[in-house]
């Protein structure tokens, strides 16, 4: 499973040609043979998973045909998709999004095309580029998590990542990312359905993440991802009326860095070997650094690609330069221990 | 549908052509790879073209190569505590100046309208599918409100064409604040406020054939409507052109998080499902819309 | 109880002169009589205590010998001050504050002189400039906050705010205010204690703020204030190590606004009738108005205050020209009833 | 101490007089009732006086009647992502000038070494308790690197005493920067840097009697000590004087919350229990310090 790809001669960080095959490469076993590297000084590896930097997109704010247009998206770390269903979703009303200081509110209620079209379009789309893969995983009960992973279980994703944190209905009207028993039978069931890297991606809207955190990891999580947005609103002071159709949304953006980071590092201190894929309110090089320290072996970048399609790969070569002078720091990450 | 821009991209991606993102300098000019990422451009003039109603030009050359009529951009503010994006329909392109035209009604537009000349300001675009104006047509350019900006560059780019004909049918709530531009560029131009009545008035009375149809058949023979506006107005267009057997092609609003596909927040639905009014829009045809009864 | 303040003669919505009695007044009973008014043209009501304006200050980011030298405080809806401990608290090691995008991160640990000081010092001061005063009350156990309601029962303090945000050792590291029985138990005991109007102030960082809410409601709380801070963080990129010496602390300000509001609005649709100080971000009347279309009685400002003392009564004056224009809302909140 | 302003303040708020405040345009003047709040000064000049210091002078007639020596003023930056106040101690007045001398350090600092003659930029203050130079005395002016600004201010003021003498001993990482400037106000100035020593060093070699007192027992025979410098040098300033029976006065630097006293943020411990940096201080003798074995 060697990546076939060209050096990059003009020393970019970003490879010249695509390539066909799958991007899970364990770090080279046999240094000194004549594989070809990714042009990025400083890897990671996330449950066994090879990322050629850092730096992934966060789900539900990466689009191929869209971000495809701007970036070879190839070059970043990982491609987290949007979060697919069993069935097409339609989505909730709109408005779907609305401002907030140094951030995003956002209510877009899972709208995707399903698992079927995710495995005719996008996925092998994303693979024949040579981008490595995280194939986000959505459902409104235990059975459409399955079914989707049962679906993804050959496909060739490099991992998936369990949506925990959206509103289940198997469980009383709280997401399933809230009830730390729930959660454990879940992972648990989707676990014994599929032996690919799976990562959790927890909610924060929760009172104990770590106990949330360990049941993933007890019932055979690979790694976690955190954090998913956090329940916020605007209202719109001319109607009296909440902005956004569906009332309430989730906060993304800077706004929510701080919080994310302790999420992380309370995820950290707890379980110190469990890989962590830290999100939330990444905007630049300095701020995924802090989610290193924090305690991450990756991050995402979210809100920030939706203000400019090309800052997931700026933030990785922001960061790739931080690196450059903690060499003790990028050594942690190549060994896929960020602690 | 122009989408010429992204078909051809795509196909140089695969030669094999990358930015150079080491830089974060990047550059999709002609001979690129990629679009265009979020760049800065100037200002060049903004003015009060009518109250709470701003003319703003900005000098933008790879926009300005690039934009079809009925594409927008996203404006971004340079209050870094508000970060989205703010589309605007591209109204006019001379040389590299991108003329917008917006009203004043929330916090982005209020400091957009401040900005002064040598300024600079965030641009992402040009941006969605615009108008297709592939046939040889008259074109009846069904305008209200704020929607009216985009339909001028419609008109800007058929005055150059010899086998297409326009017509501005332009609605306004009071100051008519489009028609002196609209006249430079359209074979006629009627226009109404709303103590008169609104653009369907002006559709029964010049396509109507109660009047007298002012613009002649034009050059094909074949009427097409671009119409951008109001959502109710919009339907009301789209059902009043289906009635009359016109084609029409109607350019959406929505409220966006992105402006270039990534967030589907910016969904309208469709005969094929929600779409994106950022990407698959904002221009769809009334059957796309479902709203052709 | 009538207040004998003068007519503000510049129309300025201050009183010209500080009054020596009690803040707490209900409305105008004798409309006619020539009971002087503040100056101010919009009222509100919480747990029958009125206010004369929606707007106070936050706990914790208002002191007397600070702020009294900025403004006339007795100008202000009301003054929650700082929480109070049955005993001198030192606090946390410092830094006890870091920066992040439209906030700040606080990590204070409650450092106050202690509940007799402020019987003999910030209390008497206040009311006899005429201030209407909310005592905020803390506690490391059930046991502190009794012994501090029961010192506040006969003090001329028009509320207490029970802050059970802050860990509690009591209940196994976690804050009280995140445990709904617990919660339950220590309201109630606090009730049987003191009949005066008591606001519970409620946490964020909770899976399910609404259950926690009716927990306070059927105990006997009159009214909830919300939200206190967010868990969040800071690391120093240079260091890799935590800014705050208490590694975490608590997010406020302009960030955190959406946030606040969905809490505020998700109370006020489980419970209708429960008087409601909406906390969290507000930094402008606008702002303040957004709170009280999401269902607050009146708000407080937080973080704002540390960034220009006479934050709050700016926010007052604005919320007061906005409140012109909605004269529905504006006799709702006179009549103590926002929704 | 100086905490006259206050005082002052105090007394005339009991005589009634409030701030305009439905204006938002709140002044404290000599004649005013309240302090000044957060207000908008104008930046008079902006140069690098050495590498990566920067030399800032703004416009404030508030802050310039009103500051005494030892006290800072709160600057914030113009990016309004970043909400919290920076301290920096005044370290000249002239006229309505205020002069500023700082190290870019971080995000804010950086900020304002950007800043240009004529831009704006929000303050607050002055603040905190300053030096007290209420006795004629000999004052020994002990600062070290970024210590030093407000001490310059220091020996500007002792300059005009006829009753007064100042010595200025300083400690540097490297470079000078601000030998001339106490030149102009001290009656002598006596520097060092990190490959020679430190103010410990100076101390011992201009006070402690070894190589001479080179500033005379000055006008009154009593020599008082203020310093400003890092925390452990102040530590060891607060002791050395304490052996050689010298009151000391240190101006002590936290991370601050609101600079104005309400937030707790920026406590040092005393004698007395934990006090707030900003408000008790930042001025504090070494008995309240306890610093004084
Ligand atoms: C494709 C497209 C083209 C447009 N072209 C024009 C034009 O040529 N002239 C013109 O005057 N207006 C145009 N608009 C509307 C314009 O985008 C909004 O008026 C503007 O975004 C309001 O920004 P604000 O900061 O002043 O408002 P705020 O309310 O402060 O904005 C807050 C957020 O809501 C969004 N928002 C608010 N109102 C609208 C709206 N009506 N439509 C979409 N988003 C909104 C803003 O973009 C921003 O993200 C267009 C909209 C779209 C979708
Ligand atoms: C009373 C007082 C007087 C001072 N006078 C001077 C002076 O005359 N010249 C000078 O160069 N510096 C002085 N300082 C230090 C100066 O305040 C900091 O260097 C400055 O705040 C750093 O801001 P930044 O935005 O560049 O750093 P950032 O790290 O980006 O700042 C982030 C936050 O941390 C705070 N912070 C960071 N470093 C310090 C620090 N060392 N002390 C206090 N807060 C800090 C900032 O104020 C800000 O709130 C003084 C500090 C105090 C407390
Ligand atoms: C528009 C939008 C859509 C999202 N969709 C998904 C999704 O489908 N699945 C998921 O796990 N997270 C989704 N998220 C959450 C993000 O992946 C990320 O966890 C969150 O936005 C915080 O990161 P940020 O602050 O960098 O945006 C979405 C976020 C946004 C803003
Ligand atoms: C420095 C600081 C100290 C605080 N101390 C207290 C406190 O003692 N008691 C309390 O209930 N809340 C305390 N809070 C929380 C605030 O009262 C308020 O709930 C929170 O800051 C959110 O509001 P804001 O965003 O307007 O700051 C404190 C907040 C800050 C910033
Ligand atoms: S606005 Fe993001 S997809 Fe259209
Ligand atoms: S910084 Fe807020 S009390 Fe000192």
């Amino acid at each position: 499973m060697m990546e076939s790809l060209q050096t990059d001669p003009a020393g970019t960080g970003m490879r010249s040609e695509a390539s066909g095959e799958e991007g899970r490469s364990p770090r080279a076993e046999t240094p000194g043979t004549d594989e070809p590297h990714t042009g990025w000084r400083h890897g990671t590896v996330v449950a066994g998973v090879r990322w050629k930097n850092p730096v992934g997109t966060a789900s539900g704010t990466f689009n191929l045909a869209a971000c495809g247009r701007y970036y070879d998206v190839s070059a970043m770390g990982a491609i987290s998709t949007k979060g697919v269903s069993p069935v097409p979703w339609e989505g909730n009303p709109t408005p779907r999004t609305a401002e907030t200081p140094c951030g995003t509110v956002n209510a877009v209620g899972l709208q995707n095309p399903g698992v079927e079209h995710y495995l005719i379009d996008e996925l092998p789309k994303l693979k024949a580029l040579g981008a490595t893969v995280v194939t986000n995983v959505a459902g409104h009960s235990d059975d459409d998590y399955a079914q989707v992973v049962a679906r993804l279980a050959d496909s060739p994703a490099d991992m998936l990542e369990i949506n925990v944190s959206c509103p289940n209905v198997s469980h009383g009207g709280m997401s399933v990312g809230t009830d730390p028993l729930a959660l454990f039978r879940l992972i648990g069931r989707l676990r014994s359905i599929s032996d690919k890297p799976m990562v959790v991606k927890l909610s924060p809207n929760v009172t104990d993440i770590v106990e949330i955190a360990k049941a993933c990891v007890d019932a055979g999580a690979d790694a976690l991802s955190l954090i998913n947005t956090l329940v916020g609103m605007r209202l719109d002071i001319n109607t009296g009326k909440p902005i956004l159709a569906n009332n309430t949304g989730g906060v993304s953006g800077p706004c929510i860095l701080p919080i994310a980071l302790s999420f992380v590092w309370r995820v950290r201190q707890a379980l110190p070997n469990i890989p962590i894929i830290g999100i939330g309110g990444i905007s630049k090089g300095e701020d995924a650094l802090e989610f290193l320290y924090a305690g991450a072996n990756a991050v995402e970048v979210g809100a920030a690609s939706l203000l400019d399609p090309v800052a997931p790969l700026r933030v990785a070569h922001e960061l790739e330069s931080l690196l450059d002078s903690r060499p003790q720091l990028a050594e942690k990450l190549e060994k896929g221990m960020a602690w | 549908m122009d989408t010429r821009e992204y078909g051809e991209v795509g196909a140089k991606r695969r030669q094999g052509k990358t930015m150079n993102s080491a830089s974060h300098d990047v550059h999709a000019d002609d001979g690129g790879a990629f679009l265009m990422p979020r760049h800065s451009a100037k200002i060049l003039s903004v003015r009060e073209l009518a109250p709470g109603i701003t003319h703003l030009v900005l000098e933008d050359a790879y926009v300005a190569r690039h934009a079809a009529a009925g594409q927008f951009i996203n404006l971004y503010t340079n209050d870094p505590t508000r970060m989205m994006p703010r589309p605007f329909g591209v109204s006019a392109v001379e040389g590299d100046a991108i003329t917008l035209i917006f009203a004043v009604v929330g916090s982005g537009t209020l400091d957009f309208s401040r900005l002064r000349a040598g300024d600079s300001i965030d641009v992402l675009g040009p941006l969605g599918r615009g108008f297709d104006m592939s046939r040889s047509a008259r074109y009846v350019l069904v305008g209200g409100g704020l929607g009216i900006p985009p339909l001028l560059y419609a008109a800007q780019q058929l005055m150059a064409r010899s086998d297409a004909d326009s017509l501005a049918l332009l609605g306004y709530r009071d100051i008519r604040y489009a028609d002196s531009t609209a006249s430079r560029y359209c074979d006629a131009v009627r226009s109404i406020d709303e103590s008169e009545g609104n653009v369907i008035t002006l559709l029964n009375r010049h396509l109507g054939g109660l009047d007298g149809d002012e613009c002649g058949e034009g050059k094909s023979g074949e009427t097409i409507i671009l119409s951008c506006g109001p959502h109710p107005m919009m339907k009301a267009v789209a059902q009043w052109a289906s009635a009359h057997a016109i084609p029409s092609q109607l350019s959406l609003e929505a409220r966006m998080g992105c402006g270039f596909g990534s967030c589907v927040a910016c969904v309208e639905d469709t005969v094929e499902g929600r779409k994106k009014v950022c990407m698959d829009g904002p221009v769809f045809t009334a059957d796309e819309l479902g709203w052709a009864v």
